[in-house]
């Protein structure tokens, strides 16, 4: 099924989703499985999995500092792709990658659309290809059946809006303000106009990332977004209470 | 040259976060129409020759030409630009733009520094806001730099990510661009990055080579056989190349830092040897010193100007097509080519020159009396002393920080 | 306006052993016949458009024009010269002289070591010999000049007699003159010493003000009604009051070092205030800071450069008839508008430029936007880090130079 | 009776007369005092007092020295004048002050020679005041009466001595070699042709400086000199073995 219609159907059932994202390797493989687990188990509805590059521009110092650990700590693609294989085999909700396109584009695209499909990746997030870069990218993902998640941003005009829908499956990642992944958001009333913006520009269903990091965020999104992102957030958890600590967070969220 | 906009051959582009799209659709339609008004150069032009000290000469060093009994050896003399570099050329440009698009504060990377205080500088001359991203290992060991960028105003930030040098800064400085481009410009320091920054800075740049043009055929009355010039990003390198660039004969080399030797694996060549390869990094496609993964690598060079993973996309271009011949210099040849500069002509070329005086030297004699080449100097040595005196391992310079360096405990 | 030859109304003249007559003989002779040379004077140009780069810039400095809500400042950008001061104009012009001569050494005296870097650099670009003579003192506080000395080819004599500053390293280089006359010139840094020292000075440091004069008037429109420069010796001052010497409205003003302050004696102030009387050494007639006695006393700057017991015949001259106005910037002031010049328009004076900016910064709001005056920023503060990170008190400045210190502690 | 005159006669007696010189207040007044004992007991002919300047730059490192430390050591001209005056009273030699225009200048060229006939000084040396400068400096020598020793040098031309002459008195100083005071020299025939051409170019008696430093050297000058100038080897020598030296040593020079 396609990841859009997964989404619509979950919809049905839930009045918000939830997506999470992790950095592959960070703080090492076995503990992103366990926080997979974690997530899975108590609701979690998409997991991205980040798999790490050296220069992740669009990302915060926290989600950076994972991707540079975790490549210190030897991660390579090759094991990246193996540990989604394990994990997509061993839940039933949809994966994506995130991730820069060098990464893509050194593995071979095609090969890696190839490589993803195989795993059973729905989507892909690449934060630093927009539409007019990735012609290659998206006539593979429509032929490889991948979902190219794209963006837009408070900064997008409507045109623009309009532009980046063209391109896009899946959802809409709706960055939530200005500036990378990591800060806390203030939502205002600028917000509530943007996200008004985006659901007009589009048919697909929205999420809403960058700085969601508890209930009270979650709860305001319900009825303005579809999905809510939860990023930074979890990695520090982590960090500071392990991996047991995200069942009781994400179970909390909404 | 472009097929597609932004495109130079297969290399370029523009691969930005979607936050930016806007931000750059302003840049571009600035930056056009800036091209496009004849105004907008004659204001650069004038601006250069009154606060820098352009048109830079164009000095005959006889004594080296002698020395190799070959080519007559010219020097670009952008080390005599208002804050000792090429860089200069670039920040003035981008500080006119940045007036002419009404933002009112600046934000750039820098290595070695000379970027930052050439940014630091533009920034008070217009009245701009400034802060430069400085890798922290950077900030310690350019403390000079961060001392003067300081004083002129400029708020550095030492960026604790990564490698802790050139490219971290520059992906933190898009970090805080992607929050605060409403009001902010981001000065890039080179030929690279997403469009329309390599093309912006290399005009910028090309007033290097259109103002040696006119001197060498004055002077010498014929074009030159050979330009040489050092490779970092390659801005120095596209600004003298572009004076050139539609005269087949002219041969154009640049020369990359091969650092401790190319098979060490310590170095910065990107396009000589074989250490590169094709990737897209910091929102542009071209020859990144990559790992099979796409992980960039740690480079070295004793020029850290020179010390970076990727090259101009126009320049890869060029060197795709065969119009542009890349050459590597080591650092045991760098300190040797910079010692017989100063020894023979008293003239003091920045560590990042000096990799162009190295390849030069070693094709001098190829030539004859009745041909030309020319070095770009695209910066001068004496703010590097630290550096320079290090390499050389300089026993007074050392007694003399040690000397100075206790005066300085004892007061604490 | 010399009556004697080599006198300026009462000052002046040659006070030389007489084992120098001849050697001085020939000076002259070779001096007038250049001068009477036209072809001297265009080689001279030649040179100092196409090895450094002249003419320099005159900057419109508006930032600051609006800051002191008075005049129009414009400043004569002197620190573009190669070696960042207007010192090489003399240099350049001296070692013309020299090849003319067919000598095949020269000497020189530096305070801070800018005129030694300067002649160093001339030497080695014209292939002599070249020894430097430092007071010891300096020599320890002024490393990187010394560095870069060596690296240049020259040798580096540390004076050890005296107060081991300036005015010993003026006398050692007559006692090695003296010796060496036969094939070595003495390149004099300054408009000081015995005849025609002063005079030679003046002529090649008159390309400055001749080149000012020819550029406020094309993009002012008329003359400045002040022009501001700092005085050490006084060449750089002498070279660009001469643009204006006969145009009685313009109103030249020369500053003097007035180190921590008049009243506390630690000062270099010739000309301003009462410590100075008439004297004669160092080979000429002026007005020397000395006591009762005729000893020389110690002086102090901030700026090493202005800091010395003499100051031109040829400037007293026309303190004495009312032509050239003096006054005094102390220490403090001198930080303060160094800092204001950084910040506003990203120019680094050095230390000794800075006392013309002082001056002229108490002035400015005197006149209206309708008056111009120039200052005369004979060099770049840039190669002072030491002097002016130390003078700020820079903490961080400190700390890395305590951590350099101690990397090269650790590696005895 | 004139300084020249004097010269004149001692030579009848004398093959060569000796001249020796001091520092004022170096190593201090008291030492110079036993020094200018030691030294007219044990015969020499003249003897020039240097009154020191900060800036001696005829001199070389020994003499320059001195000077500074006297001056360091407090010396003032009034002190060295006044020790003149008592030394010129005790003994019946000729002396002659050396120093600087700078002192002469400052103190008052007029009042300067006024104190200097006063004390019984017969002649000046003033190594940076060459004719052309010293134009009231030789009105007031004449006018004073006190004998203006001017120099010769190797450098200097057969014109040049002539224009020398015409304003000396006394003797002429000729420099034995280029340089400064203080290094050995070394007597070549350049240096013969040398004496040969002072003594064409004036009737006055020929005193050779710089670098005479024992017997051999006095000697050697026999014939070709009228006074042999020992300067830095004295000091050298009171520095080394006190005062009490420089009797036996001027006693060994001839
Ligand atoms: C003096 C100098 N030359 C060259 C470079 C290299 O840059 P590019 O290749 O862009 O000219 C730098 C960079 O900092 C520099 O400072
Ligand atoms: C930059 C600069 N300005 C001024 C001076 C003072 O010299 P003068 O008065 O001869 O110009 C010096 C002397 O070293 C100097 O280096």
């Amino acid at each position: 099924m396609q990841l859009k219609n997964k989404i619509r159907a979950a919809l049905n059932e839930k009045k918000i989703l939830l997506m999470t994202h992790l950095v592959l390797g960070y703080p090492s493989l076995s503990v992103n499985r366990e926080v997979i687990r974690q997530m899975v188990e108590n609701g979690v509805d998409i997991i991205e999995m980040q798999i790490p590059f050296s220069e992740p521009i669009a990302d915060g110092p926290m989600i950076l500092k994972a991707n540079q650990d975790s490549i210190a700590g030897g991660i390579t693609v090759k094991e990246c792709l193996e540990f989604a294989a394990e994990i997509t085999a061993a839940y039933d909700i949809p994966f994506l990658f995130m991730t820069y396109y060098n990464i893509i584009y050194k593995y071979g695209e095609e090969a890696f659309f190839k490589k993803a499909v195989e795993i059973g990746i729905q989507g892909f997030i690449v934060p630093d290809l927009p539409p007019e870069e990735g012609e290659s990218f998206h006539r593979l993902a429509a032929k490889y059946g991948i979902a190219p998640i794209l963006i837009f941003a408070p900064t997008s005009t409507d045109d623009r809006m309009k532009e980046v829908t063209a391109s896009a499956k899946g959802f809409i990642y709706c960055v939530a303000r200005r500036g990378v992944t990591g800060k806390k958001t203030e939502f205002t009333e600028d917000f509530d106009s943007y996200m008004a913006r985006c659901r007009k520009a589009t048919d697909l269903p929205l999420a809403v990332g960058f700085g969601i990091s508890g209930k009270e965020d979650v709860d305001y999104l319900v009825g303005k977004a579809d999905i809510a992102v939860i990023g930074t957030r979890t990695i520090q958890l982590v960090d500071a209470e392990g991996a047991a600590a995200v069942g009781p967070f994400v179970a909390g969220l909404r | 040259m472009t097929d597609k906009k932004g495109y130079y051959g297969q290399w370029g582009g523009a691969f930005i976060p979607e936050v930016l799209h806007e931000t750059f659709v302003q840049l571009n339609a600035a930056y056009n129409d800036a091209r496009a008004d004849s105004a907008f150069w004659k204001e650069y032009i004038a601006l250069m020759g009154s606060y820098s000290c352009r048109p830079t000469p164009l000095t005959h060093v006889e004594n080296l030409s002698r020395h190799f009994n070959g080519a007559q050896i010219f020097v670009k003399r952008e080390d005599l630009n208002h804050t000792g570099a090429h860089k200069a050329n670039n920040v003035m440009g981008q500080g006119l733009l940045v007036r002419r698009m009404g933002k009112k504060r600046v934000i750039a990377e820098t290595g070695a520094g000379q970027h930052g205080v050439a940014t630091a500088t533009m920034a008070a001359r217009f009245g701009f806001e400034c802060t430069i991203y400085m890798g922290e290992e950077d900030v310690m060991r350019q403390r000079p730099n961060v001392f003067w960028m300081e004083k002129l105003g400029a708020t550095v930030v030492p960026v604790t990510s990564g490698a802790r040098t050139l490219k971290d800064a520059m992906n933190e400085a898009f970090r805080d661009w992607v929050t605060s481009m409403d009001d902010t410009h981001y000065v890039i320091g080179t030929v690279c990055g997403p469009h329309p920054f390599p093309e912006m800075v290399a005009w910028f740049q090309s007033i290097i080579g259109s103002e040696a043009r006119k001197q060498i055929t004055e002077v010498f009355g014929k074009l030159p056989s050979r330009v040489y010039a050092c490779v970092g990003g390659g801005s120095n390198a596209m600004g003298v190349f572009q004076g050139f660039l539609d005269d087949p004969d002219v041969e154009l080399i640049g020369v990359e830092a091969g650092g401790k030797g190319l098979e060490t694996g310590r170095h910065a060549t990107r396009l000589t040897g074989d250490d590169a390869s094709a990737g897209v990094a910091q929102g542009y496609k071209t020859m990144f010193l990559q790992d099979d993964d796409g992980q960039m690598r740690d480079t070295h060079s004793v020029a850290a100007g020179l010390d970076y993973i990727g090259v101009s996309p126009i320049l890869t271009d060029l060197w795709e097509k065969g119009r542009v011949r890349f050459a590597t210099a080591t650092d045991d040849e760098v300190m040797n080519a910079l010692d017989l500069t100063m020894k023979k002509e008293g003239i003091i070329p920045a560590l990042e020159s000096a990799h162009a005086f190295v390849q030069a030297y070693k094709e001098a004699g190829e030539l004859t009396p009745d041909d030309a080449i020319i070095i770009n100097m695209s910066g001068r040595g004496d703010k590097d002393i630290f550096t320079i005196a290090h390499a050389f391992g300089d026993p007074s310079w050392k007694e003399f920080i040690r000397e100075k360096g206790a005066e300085y405990a004892a007061e604490k």
